[in-house]
């Protein structure tokens, strides 16, 4: 019974770090430019066939094929905020929830087009592995994911805190008008912050290709995810992200194991509802400006 | 344009019935002594969330098109409809393919899209052979125009549990204990419930110690395997999609779970190929009841062979079997007719005793409300990264191994 | 005299909105079953999508999960009817209740805590998931496995609300009809000013005596209630009821392509914008089996719905009603349905 | 004074949704000149100060920059030719410590490789922001985070720094101490437009002076002859 | 006899700044007072903390003798309170008439009520003719005036006016004040927050003094203009003399 519950523990807490790296391109991008990137899940999905691609076509490891989707991401946000997402950052929000959709269709589309709607499993043996721990069991393919989740929060963190560019985003974040007034180059901060938001999100699907097989419409069950998580959370924060993402892994998790599984989701939208509620800004949200 | 005029009387009389005259003046005129060109409409959910079996549908209705021509001579051309995987489409697609002049329809996967595009047809007469569609209500709410080669739900259960209850009951060590870990969407849940009762109705010799749904959006499952585990079964019994069989399977091997049997009823992950692209030697030894093809049957070597040759990456499965059959089913009503007039083709689905072509089943006969009587399944059983019938006897390419190999020896 | 014409829609437009409709209702005597099924499909969606209209186009407030309401609707009337053979018309009016307290209920707690903006319309869509979810964990209302209407058959009952699709053709033009006139006497009677004036400026429309806290409440609740009503009916068109098809994301998604595009807050707007993008998708999900290539309606589809926010940010309807004014006076279009929404 | 005036404003005319901020205004300021612009709310000043940034897009007229015109010239190109604000309201980082504001304001090109050498300046001039260094921006007091934004304009190097009212919401003590700092800043050759509502304390430390009413210049002068102009004493108090 | 409007000791922070500081002051029934000061005095929370914008940090606001601080905005509207904002708030996309027309709608629900009380409050602002015209034909002093109907229509006993002559021509603020006389002589209690000095002169019979959110003076604009803390306050040391 002990081990039952450690090994859920431990499952829980793998689960949210995942929850919380498919949720962090999310929050970057709320939390600098304001605007709530419904595209989110086709991004992840994205990443997820760069995953499947590499395991199944090429053999090329999950965590090489994780920087490859990362950097093919970027370039693709970097050009889609340039391009598209630039003139909707003032407009209202139901204008850049249709946007958005258009583009989650597009990306939909295309994957559909490309590789059908059969599910697509990345082959690994990540996905059949364990290590254990006494008398718990962890998933490689999760510890892997958690892992470089832990990391890649941490060197985006560092990035923020230390680099010359990355202040400049937490300035842009912070007071967008006072930005332009000492000569911040807003445009370029803009397009590199949603380049590593989509970033982010074709990383994490890159690098839970072992854990989910990838198909074109997963993209809205991704989406969701993400914001629960986000949401629950903070929009904007990053420690929000991972403590969002744990809350709602463990608390799924522990739902299972008490209540009916297929009431999961249900206690982690029903979670949402409360914390939107009692704490709309999340447990570490920025507050609205 | 004979073709097109005859369909296009016809449904005038269905609509307004006042032209009913001059549309029998007309009959005769029409009927020929080949079978008459007749169009087929097929409703499949060819993009959207079911994308996946609906385009596998498609093929199944492209290839058995070409095949019904060659085998019955008879001139059929096929119209798709997509119903982008929503059931308000149903109709839409259904009045497309009427208007566009299909004589009969095939489809539509899933109940909702099934059931609205049935209005469609019972509005306009036009026959309707449902291919899949599980719930039973397709046939139970009183649609004429329905034909439904599938089986409902509980009918599948029952006839699966029989051919469990014969393997369990023939093997020297028979799992003591069995755990449900079902889905909980429409399918799951109505399997789940069929299960109970066919269980007890046929007695089997394994205990059914707990039930687990699991959400159909579910992205992690060990926890419930965990459960799973902890319930002391030795015999996994589940009701899957392809993503959750993969992931229950993982999740065994992750958790060093080795049931002795692991076995679907009406599931899918054992007859899919990206069952076997993710499990690869893993996948080997789980079982599943489905619908599938007689693999002793006289044309099924031909059949599988040109699919495979038509469509290189695809499998022929259950979506695409049934699609072809339900092909066969319409150009044999057609043959018979001797006419493409909706009305004469319903007449003689009515009447339909076919031995199928394709699949496994009895002679395909319709009841009274549409109901194909003599569907049954068969037992498969993942080998060499391929699905292989064991069951029943009849049609078994070999007998079924047990039990499982243990997930660290392979 | 000048005081009641003031009060009332200017007579041409009154005329103009009668001759469409008259229009409309001669096509249902005439067109194909295609046409007939296709356009009751978007006369439904254009209604709810009416609904989801007022609510941000005059109250000012966002929805992305109003599959909940039209989900309320949808099953009222379902359960109602296949399980007690009740008429739709209580599963409407049961509907109606429903979702307006469940609306209200909603709105109090979120405006009552300060939730607004982007994070009330996040709040609708947890609240639409979480009912999908319970929804399909609910044995009585039929669970996943949904629940079905009988076949029709015999004659069309007005009362039972069973027809043929000309019947639902008519049904759903008429709530088209009655969602115009709706949207354009709300607009000309005190709730229009007041909810028009609290989305413009929340603390100005205060110091003007407006209580929009519970104006706020009052607009959720009412636009809950009425896309109820569309739920009930689209229930009764398809039918049959599964809890991930009609309170899933897809339908909160389709409702509100349509008022964007047409135009949000007028009266002819959702009208317009669903008539032009359902039969877009359907099209170009033709086309794309045309070629066998599904998928490519999506493609098409999402870049026609990002040309359509980028070209025409206030919609299509007031893009018509420009430059129809720049040729000819057509004054009563502008002021029946100009309206846009700045932010 | 030098001839050749070092920005030129020249019948600039800016406006926000169908009303009319500036209305064809012309100003110039000659190097290493204090400027002052005085007006009521609502007069244009901080339109005028905006346009010139860049942040506001004129509608019509010119900004030239030596010579060169600058009107639609993005803010950060702006900056980068030596043009810094001190805005109204101060518009600081807040969640960004004190260091970090400076260290942004000092990363335009023109100042980036004296950063280190600027920052310790800043601190030499508001001892203040170094005992705070490492303290959000949001948390220190009115006049600290008035020191801090007028640090962070110095950051950049600019040849003119912009206060927009840099008075505002300060004790009498504080105004003070603000205007000696601006005061410090023209000695130091630094060529600085001053727009405030204050109007007697900006006129009396201004070379020279506009009187912005309503979109419009409605005087110009020596800061001197402003201060003693009967139409000035008569419209701000009413003597 | 209560006096209409009553200040006791009413303060308020945000956050380290003390914005007004201990305030207490009175209204009588009626005539035009005058709340002076310079940019950032408190004048404009000290406003919104008696039209239930903001709740006071300390003390209590009495109308009518009744206690009011804490109210909501729009409680205190329909008590008889009518403000205006000093950067003017028009619904855009109504017409002139339809703006004003929603203060009425706090005391009636019929349309064609509503909109002859606009009508009536339009023309005692003398924006008859424009109504209806849409906002953005509007000039400045216009939108001033405007501002002030849809206070106005509201019906309230004391008005709450935020600078509605700056940036106004003196011929136009002549005009104002003007307006602003008549509805004082129909027996309305205004409360003037003002930045130009002349203005006040002309126009208010009382004028109260903010500084630093603190009242520093208070008394009759003639009193108040020679009071030397007021001199230096407003215009800064250099007037002292």
């Amino acid at each position: 019974m002990l081990t039952l519950w450690g090994n859920v523990l431990a499952s829980g807490i793998l689960m949210g770090l995942v929850y919380g790296i498919i949720a962090l391109g999310l929050t970057i991008i709320f939390g600098v430019i304001r605007i709530v990137n419904f595209a989110h899940g086709a991004m992840v999905v994205f990443g997820l066939y760069v995953g499947y691609c590499a395991g199944a076509w090429w053999g090329i490891p999950t965590i090489v094929a994780a920087v490859g989707a990362g950097a093919l991401l970027f370039v693709f946000g970097y050009g889609l905020e340039t391009l598209v997402v630039k003139r909707f950052v003032t407009r209202p929000h139901h204008i850049q929830f249709i946007l958005f959709i258009g583009i989650s269709l597009v990306l939909s589309g295309a994957q559909l087009i490309a590789f059908g709607p059969d599910p697509r499993p990345s082959v690994s043996h990540l996905s059949f592995e364990t290590i254990a721990v006494g008398p718990i069991r962890l998933d490689l393919a999760r510890l892997q994911a958690a892992t470089v989740a832990a990391v890649m929060i941490l060197a985006l963190a560092g990035f923020l805190k230390y680099s010359t560019f990355g202040r400049f985003i937490r300035a842009a974040a912070d007071n967008r008008l006072g930005g332009l007034m000492v000569g911040l180059p807003i445009p370029k901060i803009y397009a590199t912050t949603f380049g590593i938001g989509a970033a982010c999100a074709g990383g994490a699907g890159a690098l839970i290709s072992p854990l989910f097989d990838a198909q074109p419409f997963l993209a809205v069950d991704f989406t969701l995810l993400a914001f629960v998580t986000v949401i629950v959370g903070g929009l904007g924060s990053f420690v929000g992200a991972l403590v969002g993402g744990l809350t709602i892994g463990l608390t799924e998790a522990f739902a299972a194991l008490l209540f009916a599984p297929s009431l999961k989701s249900a206690l982690s939208y029903g979670l949402l509802m409360i914390v939107l509620i009692v704490r709309p800004r999340g447990f570490f949200g920025a507050k609205e400006t | 344009m004979t073709s097109l005029k005859g369909p296009l009387i016809n449904r005038r009389v269905a609509m307004k019935g006042a032209v009913g005259l001059a549309a029998a003046t007309m009959a005769p005129w029409v009927r020929a002594a080949a079978p008459p060109p007749v169009k087929v409409g097929a409703i499949m959910p060819s993009s959207g969330i079911l994308a996946f079996p609906g385009q596998s549908c498609v093929r199944g209705i492209d290839l058995g098109a070409k095949f019904a021509r060659e085998r019955y001579g008879v001139d059929m051309t096929v119209v798709h409809a997509d119903t982008q995987s929503k059931p308000e489409n149903g109709r839409i697609a259904a009045d497309s393919l009427i208007q566009q002049g299909c004589n009969v329809l095939i489809g539509a996967w899933d109940s909702g899209a099934t059931i609205s595009a049935l209005q469609a047809a019972e509005a306009a007469k036009i026959p309707m052979v449902v291919h899949i569609a599980s719930a039973n209500q397709v046939t139970s709410q009183g649609f004429t125009q329905v034909f439904r080669f599938y089986p409902p739900a509980a009918t599948i259960v029952r006839q699966s549990l029989a051919e469990m209850k014969a393997l369990v009951t023939s093997v020297n060590d028979p799992p003591k204990g069995a755990v449900v870990l079902h889905l909980s969407n429409t399918m799951g849940t109505s399997t789940a419930t069929s299960l109970d009762a066919a269980w007890k109705e046929l007695d089997l010799p394994v205990k059914l110690l707990e039930y687990i749904p699991y959400d159909e959006k579910a992205r992690d499952l060990s926890v419930e395997v965990a459960k799973a585990k902890a319930s002391g079964a030795d015999a996994l019994v589940s009701v899957t999609r392809v993503n959750d069989a993969i992931m229950i399977i993982r999740e065994c091997i992750k958790q060093a779970w080795n049931p002795k049997l692991i076995f679907s009823p009406n599931g899918n992950g054992v007859p899919d190929k990206a069952f076997y692209d993710a499990l690869g030697k893993y996948a080997d030894g789980a079982m599943s009841s489905n619908l599938w093809y007689n693999p002793k049957g006289e044309d099924a070597r031909t059949i599988v062979d040109r699919f495979q040759s038509t469509y290189a990456n695809e499998w022929l499965d259950a979506n695409s079997g049934c699609a072809f059959e339900a092909v066969q089913i319409v150009a044999d009503a057609v043959v018979r007719a001797r006419s493409a007039v909706s009305s004469e083709i319903c007449a003689a689905l009515k009447a339909t005793d076919l031995k199928p072509i394709l699949m496994y089943s009895g002679p395909i006969k319709f009841d009274a409300t549409g109901q194909n009587t003599g569907a049954a399944v068969t037992v498969l059983q993942a080998k060499e990264s391929k699905p292989h019938v064991v069951g029943p006897d009849a049609i078994a390419e070999y007998k079924a191994r047990y039990p499982l190999v243990p997930f660290e020896k392979r | 005299m000048q005081k009641k014409r003031d009060a009332l829609p200017d007579r041409g437009a009154v005329l103009g909105c009668l001759a469409a409709f008259a229009v409309l209702a001669m096509l249902g005597g005439v067109l194909n079953p295609y046409l007939i099924s296709l356009l009751t499909i978007v006369f439904l969606f254009t209604f709810i999508g009416q609904s989801w209209s007022i609510m941000l186009g005059l109250g000012g407030q966002l929805s992305i999960g109003h599959a909940l309401f039209v989900g309320i609707g949808a099953y009222s009337v379902a359960v109602l009817n296949i399980r007690y053979g009740l008429s739709p018309w209580f599963g409407l009016v049961v509907g109606m209740a429903l979702a307006a307290t469940i609306g209200a209920t909603l709105a109090w707690l979120s405006f009552r805590f300060e939730v607004r903006g982007i994070y009330f319309a996040l709040l609708t869509i947890a609240a639409a998931e979480f009912s999908r979810v319970v929804f399909s964990g609910w044995e009585f209302v039929g669970g996943m496995q949904g629940l079905f209407f009988p076949a029709q058959s015999g004659p069309n009952s007005f009362w039972m609300l069973r027809g043929d699709a000309r019947f639902y053709y008519f049904v759903s033009l008429a709530a088209v009809l009655l969602g115009v006139s709706a949207t354009a006497l709300i607009r000309l009677s005190f709730l229009g000013y007041v909810w028009r004036a609290m989305r413009d400026d929340e603390d100005a429309s205060r110091a003007l005596g407006v209580r929009t806290f519970l104006h706020k409440i009052l607009v959720v609740s009412f636009s809950g209630a009425w896309a109820a009503i569309g739920g009930g009916l689209l229930a009764l068109v398809q039918g049959s009821v599964f809890p991930d098809s009609i309170m899933g994301m897809g339908i909160s998604v389709d409702i509100l392509v349509g008022p964007i595009v047409g135009g949000l807050g007028t009266a002819f707007g959702p009208l317009i914008g669903t008539l032009i993008t359902l039969p877009l998708d359907h099209l170009a999900s033709a086309i794309g089996n045309k070629f066998g290539i599904p998928g490519l309606n999506n493609v098409g589809y999402g870049l026609a719905l990002i040309a359509a926010v980028w070209l025409l940010p206030d919609g299509i309807w007031p893009a018509i009603v420009n430059s129809a004014k720049s040729i000819t006076r057509l004054s009563w279009f502008g002021n029946l349905q100009m309206e846009q929404v700045k932010k | 004074m030098p001839n050749e005036p070092l920005l030129t404003v020249q019948s600039l005319t800016v406006g926000y949704g169908g009303s009319t901020a500036l209305d064809s205004v012309s100003i110039s300021i000659y190097p290493e000149e204090l400027l002052s612009v005085v007006g009521a709310n609502g007069a244009g000043k901080t339109s005028l100060i905006r346009s010139i940034a860049g942040v506001v897009r004129p509608l019509d007229g010119e900004i030239r920059w030596r010579g060169v015109d600058i009107a639609g010239f993005p803010p950060w190109e702006i900056c980068e030719l030596g043009i810094a604000q001190v805005p109204e309201g101060r518009e600081l980082f807040r969640n960004l410590s004190v260091e970090e504001n400076l260290l942004i304001g000092g990363s335009l090109k023109r100042a980036r490789a004296r950063r280190s050498g600027n920052i310790q300046q800043v601190y030499g001039l508001f001892p203040r922001l170094l005992e705070r260094r490492l303290q959000a921006a949001g948390t220190l007091s009115g006049g600290e985070q008035q020191m801090l934004a007028i640090g962070r304009a110095i950051m950049a190097e600019p040849e003119l720094i912009m206060f927009d009212e840099p008075s505002i919401g300060l004790s009498p003590s504080l105004t003070r101490a603000m205007f000696d700092i601006v005061k410090m800043l023209h000695a130091k050759k630094t060529t600085i437009l001053l727009v405030e509502q204050n109007v007697a304390d900006s006129l009396s430390i201004g070379d020279r002076g506009y009187v912005l009413e309503n979109g419009h210049v409605v005087l110009e002068g020596t800061g001197a002859a402003l201060l003693t102009n009967k139409e000035v004493r008569r419209a701000y108090l009413g003597l | 006899m209560t006096d209409l409007l009553e200040l006791d000791g009413v303060s308020r922070r945000f956050g380290g700044l003390l914005a007004v500081d201990n305030v207490s002051f009175r209204l009588k029934g009626e005539g035009i007072t005058a709340l002076v000061g310079p940019n950032g005095a408190g004048k404009t929370t000290c406003f919104n903390l008696i039209a239930g914008a903001l709740p006071p940090t300390q003390g209590s606001i009495r109308f009518g003798g009744e206690i009011i601080s804490g109210f909501p905005a729009e409680d205190i509207c329909r008590l008889g309170i009518g403000r205006t904002f000093q950067v003017v708030r028009p619904m855009r996309d109504m017409t002139v008439l339809e703006n004003v027309m929603i203060g009425a709608f706090s005391w009636t629900r019929k349309v064609s009520e509503a909109r002859d009380a606009a009508r009536e409050a339009l023309d005692m602002v003398g924006l008859g003719p424009k109504a209806e015209a849409g906002i953005s034909r509007l000039t400045l002093p216009d939108r001033k005036m405007l501002e002030t109907a849809k206070a106005l229509s509201t019906r309230p006993r004391l008005l709450l006016l935020d600078e509605v002559m700056a940036g106004l021509r003196p011929p136009e603020a002549a005009a104002v004040v003007a307006v602003l006389r008549r509805l004082a002589e129909r027996g309305l209690s205004i409360l003037l927050v003002e930045h130009v000095m002349r203005i006040v002169m002309e126009a208010a019979e009382h004028v109260i003094v903010l500084h630093h959110g603190a009242k520093i003076a208070e008394g009759t604009p003639r009193y108040i203009v020679s009071h030397p803390e007021v001199v230096a306050g407003y215009l800064g040391e250099a007037f002292r003399a």
